[in-house]
């Protein structure tokens, strides 16, 4: 396992109060697989996804309990400055939602790309220049080597994701945190991003984290599913159970709630109510109040259960 | 994130509790000295006495409690001249504040939500107005003029405007945008509906914090004036006209210069630092102000 | 890129132009400036001369226009009380006008860039909060006061420095600090403010995602962004500087054209007053100009845009 | 009942003109929904600021019902923006965070009408009803609701003077999954129950199969396909509508993306490709699109493109 991690919790403290946005998730990532986190805003996908490279909020973030293994390695536990120097961008690296900010106007891309490789004392000099193109290139780049001096502006958002890309897979990390990384995207840009990552993993055989709230887009390019609920994973399988058969009521809700092409149902199956407030969650099932297969014992804290190999659910119904 | 997803913006009265009191006091002791002028002041601010003259602080040697800060070359109690002082800084400063910000609000409120040509009229004679620095126009207006309060003002004012029409230019042009402003405008609603409704109450916000934060600027500036010889005249009183007299003795009374100087910086400061904390309260996007 | 200085150019012409439509209205204020221009007990024949000499009988536009074309060919007139033309007075003087503003920004900025970047780095630290505290005694304190306290302290008190006069790099240190003083507080207001909002974008958070060191993240990635508001800040400053001349430059008996001017205006020497305040709008509209063109060097986005 | 005739739109900026909308035609039906899908800045942005007469078109008419609006004097265009109410996309942006919301909702009742305080009350209780919240709610600020309840209130907003037609622009595309199905099913319900007419703006394709009755596909500022859904959604004649659908993710690991379908990026508004605005992307393109822009053909099922049999 490239990545393994174990009841992590992080906390957020704010003025109202400690905010439980990761409340326990463990999962692991395989060579060359990609993991979806699923969930909807404020399920907690992308703190844990920045919890992995311990980039919490200044002041009010803090992993509270639990272990992040990266090839056995502990990462909890590392020093803040071995964490950049030997973790974030080497080993594991980011790709971020919208590619019209992440990256940084006044600077040309050859310096930006080339920046990780550098700074990972990755290539130096004359081999650093052709690596940056090398890079380029293989995030398909026309014509590269020619564009090293122009700045972020002059390319399109399709464009700069792919530069995006190019930073993170320079050193080639282990892992990619791709958070988001084609919801900022039209459609025809987006299937091109899903190619490109796809790509990518067939190249290096790095494993990825997808974290996003599109389903589609997790289907299309995951080989595992984690959907995450309140803090919480509820279910996780490999992609083809949890499409075909999900087993818990989120996930079946989330799956009957969004229209699908092709599909002329009349009315959508809504889900009623909201998430709960994470300050103070209900201390049973998480989902219980908006679910309709619920019962008295969903008060108590749901069990895990293996329903197929990989497969598993966090429910009494299934229990 | 938008700024709109802020909690609804209520006059805080929960947040009035935590009041910067110290501010408040400086500030309120101006007021009285400004309200109650000679009348409750120790002496007579202009009333001579060469015995008492150069007379230290009260606690240094020589100096005696009648004269607290002391008394300056003709003996006259700097005590006495500071309060005298207020009264000027709180004229100047009211009128100030409130032309440059009546007219430099209309100007940009006009400007911000009709845009177009009287949008750029107003941008480029804003340009025009800060390319005389503010201090070069008061040179030509006393010399064309007689030197006095009302010229202080009538500078203050030329200065000023366009830094209230600007602010408040940006911010309704960013109101504007909003699209609660687009949904009245397509609903029907009337323009002076929509300013009514959804502009002043934000614009007031804006203008209740510049006019607090321009209190110390104008102090300062009629400061600087008097100083010059080209503000406040004798016998009037003012703090910068004291340093002004204050200056040529600064080898035999350094509290001459001194404590009309304090004077100055304590009430700017209150008055910057209750600014600030209005600006916090009522419209936390100005922080960079 | 030269369209954008020919049109920046053209504005400032504008703007100069504006300026002495402004000059030019307000020294007409006061009534009869003949009276100005003479001596007070010239005899009315040399009154009526001068009238005419000046085109005073003619309509206020057309006055204008000649005030316009003589500042065009360099005739504000002569001084009155230097006997010698305004301008070249004014011109002998803005050397020393433009030594001391420069001085006293690279003063305020050398204080307000790392403090203001620092503040913005330990947000709420002790850096910060010390920062605070000197904004907010900088923007209470008039800069004739701190100009008079550094001259009771260094120079009478200590005597470590001159507090009169101009020559050796040694006169320039106390008028550069009092006149560098006020704007050092809103400066650092704006680097801190730009650098926060820097530090808190998509792509420096992804710098530190990708392992990028926070020293060079700082001072390299966010710096370089933050450098936009700096700028203008400079052009906007360099202008402050030019107005706080005036009085720094009387105190500190600098021979500027702050101090001409302000001596010119007792003694009701209008032609220097003109001329010099015109300069002054000059060197300000130049200043802003340099600032705007600039931009280009530290934002590629503006090279392209205009 | 509201027919688009021809109708454009450019702006003048610095850089040359944009041309953000070119000659678009298309009528929405009374009682019925009609989306208008593309990708960012394809222009259907505009198109609905012209409809809610924020924008002028710069040739071209917009009619409705008949009456052109550009000819309507003050009294017919206050009784059209009566007709005509809008939903945004962003619920944290389009409510002013000030005011009640019972105010807010008032608003656009209190410009037509004046009606005593008791009533606006009523009407207030009323709509927020239909919409699903309590009465209670008119007292309380936008910020003490979450962004689906906030959609809500937006809707009553917009419900309150009953109008005829709504323009939707991206109405739940701010919301999350989960809450989605909740406004769209509202949306669906009042629509059938006050016989309102939609004009709903959109990007997800699947919501628009699921939601509209007609739809309008946007490229570039000019209409690339419209019909009806079925028939546009079954049988896409355009290779750009063709394009969009094949690069849609499902929600279903067997689907295979096309990624081929449309190479390259969305070229300039500023500077739009000749003849065929879609010809640098697509695959299929011959010599005459690169120099006559396509007609229209077809009806109702109309694509513009000359690979497409009248």
């Amino acid at each position: 396992m490239v990545l393994e991690v174990h009841n992590l919790q992080t906390h957020l403290h704010l003025k109202r109060g400690i905010l439980r946005a990761v409340d326990g998730i463990s999962l692991s990532v395989g060579e060359g697989e990609t993991l979806g986190l699923v969930g909807e805003s404020g399920s907690g996908k992308t703190l844990t996804g920045l919890s992995l490279l311990r980039l919490l909020p200044k002041g009010s973030g803090r992993i509270a309990e639990g272990s992040i293994k990266l090839d056995g390695q502990e990462l909890t536990t590392l020093s803040d400055s071995a964490m950049a120097r030997d973790i974030r961008g080497r080993r594991i690296a980011m790709i971020m939602q919208d590619p019209m900010t992440s990256l940084n106007p006044v600077f040309s891309i050859g310096d930006q790309v080339s920046n990780p490789l550098r700074n990972h004392n990755i290539a130096h000099g004359a081999t650093l220049r052709s690596k940056v193109i090398d890079v380029l290139t293989q995030v398909r780049i026309p014509s590269a080597e020619k564009r090293l001096g122009d700045y972020p502006h002059q390319f399109s958002g399709g464009q700069r994701q792919r530069i995006v890309a190019a930073m993170a897979i320079g050193c080639t990390p282990r892992l990619l945190v791709a958070d988001e990384p084609t919801t900022a995207l039209d459609v025809t840009i987006q299937v091109q991003i899903i190619a490109l990552l796809r790509q990518i993993q067939a190249d290096t055989g790095t494993g990825i984290i997808l974290i996003t709230h599109d389903l589609g887009v997790a289907a299309s390019l995951c080989h595992r599913i984690a959907v995450m609920y309140a803090g919480r994973i509820v279910e996780t399988g490999p992609v083809r159970r949890i499409y075909k058969s999900p087993a818990h009521p989120y996930t079946q809700a989330l799956l009957a709630a969004i229209p699908r092409l092709g599909d002329k149902r009349a009315r959508l199956q809504a889900i009623p109510g909201q998430p709960p407030s994470l300050i103070d969650p209900p201390t049973g099932c998480r989902f219980a109040p908006r679910c309709p297969a619920r019962m008295d014992k969903c008060a108590e804290p749901p069990p895990t259960v293996t329903l197929a190999d990989g497969h598993e659910a966090a429910c009494w119904k299934l229990a | 994130m938008s700024a709109s997803a802020l909690p609804a913006r209520r006059i805080p009265w929960a947040a009035l509790r935590r009041l910067p009191w110290l501010p408040l006091l400086v500030l309120g002791a101006v007021g009285i000295a400004a309200i109650g002028g000679e009348a409750i002041s120790p002496h007579d601010p202009n009333g001579l006495d060469l015995s008492a003259s150069f007379k230290p602080p009260a606690w240094q040697d020589g100096g005696s409690w009648d004269y607290p800060l002391g008394a300056d070359n003709l003996g006259r109690d700097i005590l006495s001249r500071i309060m005298a002082g207020c009264g000027v800084s709180v004229i100047v400063a009211f009128y100030a504040i409130l032309f440059s910000g009546s007219i430099g609000a209309l100007a940009g409120m006009v400007a911000g939500y009709f845009g177009g040509r009287v949008d750029a009229v107003l941008m480029r004679l804003i340009e025009i107005q800060q390319s005389v620095p503010s201090i070069a126009l008061a040179l030509i207006l006393a010399a064309a003029m007689e030197p006095g309060l009302s010229t202080v003002v009538i500078v203050i004012v030329l200065t000023y405007w366009a830094w209230y029409a600007r602010i408040i230019r940006g911010e309704i042009m960013a109101l504007k945008g909003r699209d609660y402003i687009a949904f009245a405008r397509t609903a029907g609603v009337s323009t002076p509906v929509i300013f009514r409704r959804h502009l002043l109450p934000n614009i007031f916000n804006t203008l209740v914090v510049l006019g607090t934060l321009q209190v110390g600027q104008v102090i300062l500036f009629e400061a600087s004036l008097s100083f010059l010889g080209l503000g406040i005249q004798q016998p009037d009183i003012s703090w910068g006209l004291m340093l002004s007299d204050a200056r040529q003795y600064i080898t035999n009374a350094w509290w001459g210069i001194t404590m009309p100087g304090i004077a100055i910086m304590l009430t700017c400061l209150s008055a910057n630092v209750f600014g600030d904390w209005l600006r916090d309260r009522l419209d936390p996007q100005m922080r960079q102000l | 890129m030269l369209a954008l200085v020919l049109r920046r150019l053209w504005q400032g012409a504008i703007s100069i132009l504006g300026a002495s439509v402004i000059i030019f209205v307000i020294s007409r204020l006061s009534g009869d400036p003949v009276v100005m221009l003479v001596p007070p007990d010239a005899p009315p024949s040399l009154i009526a001369e001068i009238r005419t000499q000046y085109g005073l009988d003619q309509p206020l536009v057309w006055q204008y226009l000649l005030f316009v074309g003589h500042a065009l060919s360099g005739d504000f007139g002569n001084s009155y009380r230097w006997q010698m033309p305004a301008l070249k007075l004014i011109l002998d003087r803005l050397p020393a006008t433009i030594q001391l503003a420069a001085c006293g920004l690279l003063f305020s900025v050398a204080l307000a860039v790392p403090i203001g970047v620092l503040s913005a780095v330990h947000r709420g630290g002790w850096i910060d909060r010390i920062g605070r505290i000197f904004a907010m005694l900088g923007q209470a304190m008039p800069a004739f006061w701190v100009g008079l306290l550094l001259i009771l302290v260094f120079a009478v008190q200590l005597n470590w420095l001159p507090a009169f006069g101009h020559g050796t790099p040694a006169h320039v240190v106390l008028p550069a600090i009092a006149l560098g003083w006020y704007p050092v507080a809103a400066q650092t207001r704006i680097v801190r403010s730009a650098m926060l909002d820097v530090l808190d974008s998509d792509h420096i958070r992804l710098s530190r995602a990708l392992g990028t060191p926070e020293r060079l993240i700082v001072w390299k990635y966010a710096l370089r962004n933050a450098a936009v508001p700096l700028l203008t800040m400079l052009g906007v400053y360099f202008a402050a500087m030019l107005g706080g001349a005036f009085v720094v430059e009387t105190i500190f008996a600098w021979p500027g054209v702050g101090r001409t001017v302000v001596e010119a205006v007792f003694s009701r020497d209008f032609p220097v007053v003109q001329a010099g305040v015109l300069f002054t709008s000059i060197l300000f509209v130049l200043s802003n100009l340099l600032v705007d063109l600039s931009y280009g060097l530290v934002d590629p986005r503006i090279r392209d845009v205009r | 009942m509201l027919a688009l005739q021809n109708v454009t739109k450019h702006y003048k900026t610095s850089r040359g003109t944009v041309r953000a909308v070119e000659g678009v035609s298309f009528e929405v039906r009374p009682k019925s929904t009609l989306a208008l899908v593309g990708e960012s800045g394809c222009g259907k942005t505009t198109i609905a600021k012209m409809i809610l007469q924020l924008e002028r078109p710069t040739a071209g008419a917009i009619a409705f019902e008949g009456a052109d609006t550009a000819t309507m004097n003050a009294a017919q265009l206050k009784n059209y923006r009566r007709q005509v109410m809008a939903v945004f996309q962003d619920p944290y942006a389009s409510l002013n965070p000030r005011l009640r919301v019972g105010t807010i909702i008032a608003e656009p009742l209190l410009a037509h009408e004046s009606p005593g305080r008791a009533a606006v009350e009523k009407r207030v209780a009323e709509v927020l009803d239909i919409v699903g919240l309590p009465a209670t709610a008119a007292r309380l600020y936008p910020h003490e609701f979450s962004g689906g309840q906030r959609q809500r209130i937006a809707i009553a907003r917009a419900l309150a003077l009953r109008p005829r037609l709504m323009v939707l622009d991206e109405p739940v595309s701010a919301l999350d999954v989960s809450i989605r199905a909740q406004v769209l099913n509202l949306l669906a319900d009042i629509q059938l129950e006050f016989g309102l007419t939609y004009l709903i703006i959109a990007h997800d394709l699947a919501l628009v199969e699921h939601f509209s009755n007609d739809v309008a596909v946007i490229y570039l500022g000019r209409v690339a396909e419209a019909g009806p859904t079925e028939q546009v959604f079954a049988q896409p004649r355009h290779p750009y509508t063709q394009a969009l659908l094949a690069a849609v993710p499902q929600p279903d690991p067997d689907h295979v993306l096309n990624e081929a379908a449309a190479a390259g990026e969305i070229a300039s508004a500023l500077d739009p490709p000749t003849g065929c605005r879609f010809h640098p992307r697509c695959p299929l393109a011959i010599d005459i699109c690169r120099t006559t822009t396509p007609e229209p053909r077809g009806t109702p099922h109309q694509a513009a493109c000359h690979l497409v049999e009248a």
